[in-house]
């Protein structure tokens, strides 16, 4: 009831402005002025007008956020779009709550990693180029969350996958170029295909009771005339483009394969752009899915299957950029179990906590590598900790805010999620045991990152030990203020915020042990990690002692190896291997590049009709015309 | 002594204006020296864009001429806009590509022009031999134009292949206008409506129906009358495939849809069900043949087929939205489609085509505008939005959803799924692999650049601002009445 | 007066042979003549029709046919002259530079 | 015209009309076309359309077919031993055409039960006088485009054929 009453009100209220149009419109200049000028007027112009586009953006965000009325939202219709008959399509922009939390997180978050882009990219003979894609891949992001109606959220959403896979072809070599680029544009076609469904199925079932529109505002109004087995067919149709874009089982596949872009550039796909998109799609629909409890349930399902196996693969990685990658899979599970739950709020908060901290991880990974001349093995690394300090302190802040350790940013909307996911009535115990085991497996594999790269000698040659540096101040000042955004972040009153639209959130009711247990296994994930990776050499004794649970196990390296081995490492290396290397070299590579070979035979196979004979060809003609007399007698 | 009827010249005129052109350049060619041979392309160019002038002032007006054979409507004037648009960037194109090729201009242009002509009387026929002729005029020229480079095999071959089952499909066509005739006892289309629609469909008539759909399937390429397509496309000289492929396939539509949305429009049920079957395998074979071409020109041949497929399913949809949706897509399809062609020229050089998709490699880097304008027609072709591309195939989509062809959307979008993946190689083609091929500097062909420019310019603007254009089209069909 | 089918059905079978004879020969100068075959199949339907109705637009259009045939047979022949000068062969089989 | 003239025309129409698809000889296949026009012609005669009877001996079996058996002796064409096609062509062609005239044959006669009697014929059907008083004014645009048509295939006749 309160949700209906809140919704009304969301559209009683919409404020007519001209200034939205703005926040797309200036990194796209900044595109042209790439492509057109920037070769011309050099790096110097470019490195400022490339982020200064995107200031300019976060700052009419900012002034949206504030004019923002209360419980209402902030239109800007530019033109007349598409128009038929009784379809209209605007070509406009909105700002709401939603809305708002996400531009200000694509514009800001984008603007600070833009920054370090032109320190990172400070070597690079192409920076225009680059920068052109940036700041294209920000104006598209912006389009999608922006747009007032489904069809400009797929402007934005084919932007995002065409500039993706710009950047996945462009930094790959040739050999794994086309394997990898193919498979990132199948998948995300994939997705597109289930989208562009699951809009016309919309649009068709709501034209049956003659409203043909896609403005979200008027299919809210007019929701109820979707048939609930409709709504479920809709849903799952959108749940497979979120799923290609958001990087959920069985479509993340490509995302590790993005890995390859520069650095900067997985930041920016990770926090702010690209693979929020399912999550901010679902988000805005959540009217529609509130029709489909069988669509949440395969949603939740879906998120917390993903949130865990990506957590065991990230066990395992040693490439520095992998573990990020597999992390964030496995944190956009999470947010998907939070919307499959019903608690939106929950996933968009976790969305927003997850780009302060996964942005910073990334930034740091980048100057990790920036400074250990382009190694990207982190067992290559170590002791970095003096040599790069302020890069330490803040990778360390961003992997205590994605472990869950209380008092920083990823504390609160993880574990606002899991509660939710016992507590709330589409929640199971099930969904709430596999996301606690996975928050463990989180804090273990990131502080295993951590520790493995900065703490401990440095096992890399001489000649690149002799080259880490700290990284200029264009780098660090931008990891300094995402650190404090991943502190603070969790402070910020967004739950509240949001409720015009999801709702007035209430703390969920749940046992102690409910509540505490992730917390706690988070802390024992980190604490593992400390004994496995920086303890276990020297003081193995005191280890025996102090931890009476673990001591027979940890008493011994060899003893403690052989248990890790045995225990964690082999199931689990055995399961990730057999999820990462069969279910992902054989079924989804299988049926990726199986589809893609069936495609190629029935091609050459009716390439032989094209036999180059003139006689064959009225031979087709006969059989067309035999056939449509055939027709006609039948 | 036989009394003449009143001539409507005003319905004629956008007919009479390229015939003289045409006639002007063959009488200016005579006394011409060889590298003053341009020339005769502006004029071409000024004459049709005359004609566009004229048929864009006569929008609006809607009367019949000529005893009902012939008419003045906003259909026809629509349609003669995306032929002169057509045959102006030919033109443009030409002046270059005849540099490449051993062709003689006064001819190809006067015959160019001479098609248009047929064209024009195509979409204004409103009875059946002026729909037969008009569509002879310009299927005569066209395999005079395919062939028109002599020396070169290719062409040759195509000119023959063309040739031969034009004729037979000719054949096919005049059977179901005989047929139709003799089902209702007339050949004016709006006496055959009054027929159709009082007496529904005798056997003859069905017959009548199955012969035109063969005849009308060859020319707008509709498998399984398509397979002419790919080899005539790729034969003939690129700038010809170019027209061929907007222009004569705008035309047979513009007659197709006229016969079919409106003066058969009665029996509407009983070719809906072939015409949806045919859009299906049109489609799909068009797409899934493409993804294995290594030939640019042969690729875009037969994402022509698959076009021909998306805009049968507007066909199918029928009414006012799906006829709306047809004209839109056609002009949407002519733009992207002359602009893919033009960079196919612009890449080819004498004596080395350059076609393989081999050929457009490393383009990115070393002509960045050119590869930019491929970017945006590919991806146009794709349809991903905002681009003019998409927001056709939108309009398809839904006119069809609209008209409850549910499933028919759901293919007609997995199958612009698949079709991107063969587009989206000559993106992976020009920007991600390095190449040595060096075309000559776009700049030093300024007409070629021009025509590039406008389709691009046209694709991204009519698909950011489609409506007013969208509103043309669909006032346009309804003048069809 | 015979029955308007038993002329359709006449007409019908000539232009299949017509047809048929397209599919068979390889010489292209026969399979156009061929296609001359089925033009005339259609011209005798045209006054067959145009006698059982008692219009004559049956028989115009059969007038702007024969037009039609003598300027394809025109631009028709030329191209097989065309053809043959350069590859010294009209067998349709023969024709197959491009293909696939 | 009655029964007994159907098939005495028809009968040499197939016929004539099977030669000139089957005789591997290109001249005699021309030369049965020419029969071919003759006897339509003819027909035309019966079916009261004089003056295209005369024109169907005049345009098609005169000038026509004269410039198909003129370009036959250019290319001095001689009988091909494999004037036919390969063996799997053959047989899919001969089972279209025989399905083809199957449904045709089916679907005229079937259509031949709801057939309305033949209209009478006005007055000078047929005529030179009633073919030319239509032709200039029902037909005024077909005939000026087939100008336009005439004069495309005299351009291109010459722009392909000459040396």
């Amino acid at each position: 009831m309160e949700h209906a009453h809140a919704t009304a009100q969301a559209l009683s209220l919409s404020l007519s402005v001209s200034y939205l149009r703005y926040i797309p419109l200036f990194p796209l200049l900044g595109v042209l002025f790439n492509i057109f000028l920037g070769h011309r007027l050099g790096r110097k112009a470019v490195n400022i007008v490339s982020p200064g586009m995107v200031f300019l953006s976060f700052l009419v965000s900012l002034h949206a956020f504030w004019n923002l009325p209360e419980g209402g939202r902030l239109v800007d219709t530019m033109w007349l779009w598409i128009s038929s008959g009784t379809l209209h399509v605007d070509f406009a922009l909105q700002v709401d709550q939603l809305s708002a939390m996400m531009i200000l997180v694509v514009t800001g978050v984008g603007f600070l990693i833009h920054v370090y882009s032109t320190g990172y990219m400070a070597h690079d003979h192409d920076v225009a180029r680059y920068f052109a894609y940036l700041n294209l891949f920000t104006a598209s992001m912006l389009l999608l969350v922006l747009g007032e109606n489904l069809l400009l959220l797929f402007v934005g959403w084919e932007g995002v996958g065409l500039c993706s896979y710009l950047l996945i072809g462009f930094w790959y070599t040739d050999d794994e170029k086309a394997s990898a680029g193919k498979k990132a544009f199948i998948v995300n076609r994939v997705g597109d295909a289930g989208f562009l469904l699951g809009l016309f199925l919309l649009f068709w079932t709501l034209g049956e009771s003659n409203v043909w529109t896609l403005s979200f505002s008027t299919i809210q109004q007019h929701i109820a005339a979707v048939p609930a087995e409709v709504a479920t067919v809709i849903c799952l149709l959108l749940f497979v483009g979120a799923a290609g874009k958001s990087a959920q089982i069985p479509l993340y596949v490509w995302l590790p394969d993005a890995m390859a872009g520069p650095t900067p550039v997985s930041a920016l796909i990770h926090a702010a752009t690209m693979v929020t998109a399912g999550i901010y799609m679902i988000a805005r629909l959540n009217f529609l899915y509130a029709l489909s409890p069988t669509a949440l349930s395969v949603v939740a399902t879906v998120g917390a299957a993903t949130a865990f196996f990506a957590a065991t693969i990230g066990l395992v990685q040693t490439d520095i950029k992998k573990v990020l990658a597999y992390s964030t899979v496995s944190q956009l599970g999470y947010m998907f179990l939070a919307l499959g739950v019903g608690a939106y709020t929950a996933g968009v908060f976790h969305l927003m906590t997850h780009a302060f901290f996964k942005a910073l991880l990334f930034l740091g990974a980048g100057s990790v590598i920036h400074g250990m001349s382009d190694e990207q093995d982190i067992t290559k690394m170590g002791g970095l900790k003096s040599k790069m300090p302020v890069t330490f302190w803040t990778f360390f802040i961003a992997c205590l805010a994605i472990a869950g350790v209380p008092g920083l940013s990823g504390f609160f909307s993880k574990d606002l999620i899991l509660e939710e996911a016992y507590a709330s009535p589409l929640g199971s115990p099930m969904l709430w045991l596999v996301g606690t085991i996975g928050a463990g497996m989180t804090a273990f594999y990131m502080f295993r990152l951590l520790f493995v790269t900065f703490f401990g000698e440095n096992r890399a040659s001489h000649e690149v030990q002799h080259h880490i540096h700290e990284s200029p101040a264009s780098m660090t000042v931008p990891l300094a203020i995402l650190a404090v955004l991943s502190i603070v972040g969790g402070y910020f009153p967004l739950l509240h915020f949001l409720s015009p639209l999801f709702g007035e959130h209430h703390e969920p009711h749940v046992a102690p042990l409910i509540k505490y247990l992730p917390t706690v296994v988070g802390l024992g994930g980190i604490a593992l990690a400390y004994v496995m990776y920086v303890l276990n050499p020297a003081i193995a004794d005191n280890m025996a002692r102090g931890l009476s649970a673990f001591h027979k196990l940890l008493f011994n390296k060899y003893y403690i190896d052989e248990i890790y081995d045995a225990v964690i490492v082999r199931p689990i290396v055995g399961m990730s291997n057999w999820l990462w290397k069969v279910w992902d070299a054989i079924v989804i590579d299988g049926t990726v590049n199986g589809a893609a070979h069936t495609m190629e035979a029935n091609g050459s196979l009716l390439r032989l009709w094209q036999n180059g004979n003139v006689q064959n060809y009225a031979l087709s003609f006969l059989i067309g015309a035999m056939a449509i007399l055939g027709y006609y007698l039948w | 002594m036989i009394k003449l009827p009143p001539v409507n010249w005003l319905s004629l005129l956008p007919a009479i204006i390229p015939a003289f052109t045409g006639i002007l350049v063959l009488c200016w060619d005579l006394g011409m020296k060889n590298e003053e041979r341009h020339r005769l392309a502006w004029l071409g160019i000024l004459g049709l864009a005359i004609t566009a002038v004229v048929s864009f002032c006569l929008l609006g007006r809607n009367e019949p001429a000529f005893n009902g054979s012939y008419t003045l409507d906003s259909y026809a004037m629509f349609f003669n806009l995306i032929f002169c648009l057509a045959g102006i960037l030919t033109f443009l194109m030409s002046i270059q590509y005849l540099h490449t090729s051993d062709i003689h201009a006064g001819e190809y242009y006067a015959l160019i022009l001479f098609a248009i002509v047929g064209m024009v009387v195509m979409a204004a026929a409103t009875d059946l031999v002026n729909i037969f002729l008009g569509l002879e005029t310009m299927s005569i020229a066209v395999y005079v134009l395919a062939g028109i480079w002599r020396q070169r095999l290719q062409s040759n071959e195509a000119a023959l292949k063309y040739f031969l089952l034009g004729a037979f499909a000719s054949g096919f066509l005049l059977y179901g206008i005989a047929l139709l005739y003799g089902a209702t006892g007339s050949i004016q289309l709006g006496k055959i409506a009054m027929h159709v629609n009082e007496h529904g469909a005798s056997t003859i008539l069905l017959i009548g129906v199955a012969m035109l759909i063969v005849g009308f399937g060859f020319k707008v390429a509709a498998a399984p009358f398509h397979v002419w397509t790919p080899d005539v496309y790729e034969g003939a000289p690129t700038t010809i495939t170019a027209f061929m492929a907007v222009g004569v396939k705008a035309a047979a539509f513009a007659a197709f849809a006229r016969v079919f949305l409106h003066t058969l429009g009665g029996i509407h049920g009983q070719w809906e069900g072939i015409l949806w079957v045919l859009a299906v395998l049109t489609m799909t074979v068009g797409n899934i043949t493409a993804l294995v071409q290594n030939n640019v020109k042969r690729m875009l041949a037969y994402s022509s087929i698959a076009h021909a497929g998306y805009l049968l399913v507007a066909m199918v949809a029928g009414k006012e939205l799906g006829g709306a949706a047809l004209m839109y897509y056609l002009v949407a399809y002519g733009l992207m489609n002359l602009g893919a062609f033009g960079v196919i020229i612009a890449v080819g050089r004498r004596g080395e085509p350059n076609e393989e998709f081999a050929d457009f490699a490393g383009l990115g880097f070393r002509y960045p505008l050119l590869a930019l304008a491929m970017t945006v027609f590919m991806l146009s072709l794709t349809g991903i939005p905002p681009l003019v591309g998409f927001v056709g195939k939108f309009y398809i989509f839904s006119a069809a959803v609209k008209a409850g062809y549910l499933w028919l959307a759901v293919i007609g979008v997995l199958n612009s799924v698949i079709s991107a993946y063969y587009y989206i190689r000559v993106i992976v083609s020009m920007y991600m692999h390095e190449g040595d091929k060096v075309p000559e500097k776009l700049s030093a062909r300024p007409a070629l650049a021009v025509a590039i420019l406008i389709a691009a310019v046209g694709t991204i603007w009519l698909g950011v601002f489609p409506s007013a254009s969208m509103a043309l089209s669909r006032l346009s069909f309804l003048a069809l009445g | 007066m015979a029955p308007i089918s038993y002329h359709l059905i006449l007409s019908g079978i000539l232009f299949t042979i017509g047809v048929m004879g397209v599919l068979l020969r390889r010489n292209t100068i026969i399979i156009f003549m061929a296609i001359e075959l089925m033009l005339n199949a259609v011209n005798l339907s045209f006054v067959a029709l145009a006698r059982h109705l008692g219009s004559m637009d049956g028989q115009l259009i059969v007038l702007f046919v024969m037009a039609v045939a003598a300027a394809e047979a025109a631009v028709g022949l030329a191209i097989i002259l065309m053809v043959f000068r350069n590859k010294e062969t009209i067998n349709a089989d023969e024709l197959k530079l491009m293909r696939w | 015209m009655d029964l007994l003239t159907f098939f005495m025309l028809a009968v040499p129409l197939v016929l004539f009309a099977a030669v000139v698809i089957l005789h591997p000889s290109p001249v005699y296949s021309a030369m049965s076309l020419v029969v071919v026009m003759s006897f339509l012609a003819l027909y035309f005669f019966f079916l009261d359309a004089h003056m295209l009877g005369w024109f169907q001996i005049i345009v098609y079996a005169g000038s026509i077919m004269v410039l198909f058996l003129f370009v036959i002796m250019l290319l001095n064409l001689q009988n091909d031993p494999q004037e036919h096609q390969q063996p799997s062509l053959r047989t899919a062609s001969r089972i279209g055409g025989a399905v083809l005239i199957a449904e045709l044959v089916f679907l005229f006669s079937r259509s031949s039960s709801s057939e309305k009697a033949a209209a009478e014929l006005p007055e000078g059907f047929g005529t030179v006088v009633a073919l030319s008083e239509k032709l200039f004014t029902d037909f005024l645009i077909p005939f000026e485009i087939t100008s336009i048509l005439l004069l495309i295939a005299a351009v291109g006749a010459v722009v392909l054929a000459k040396r």
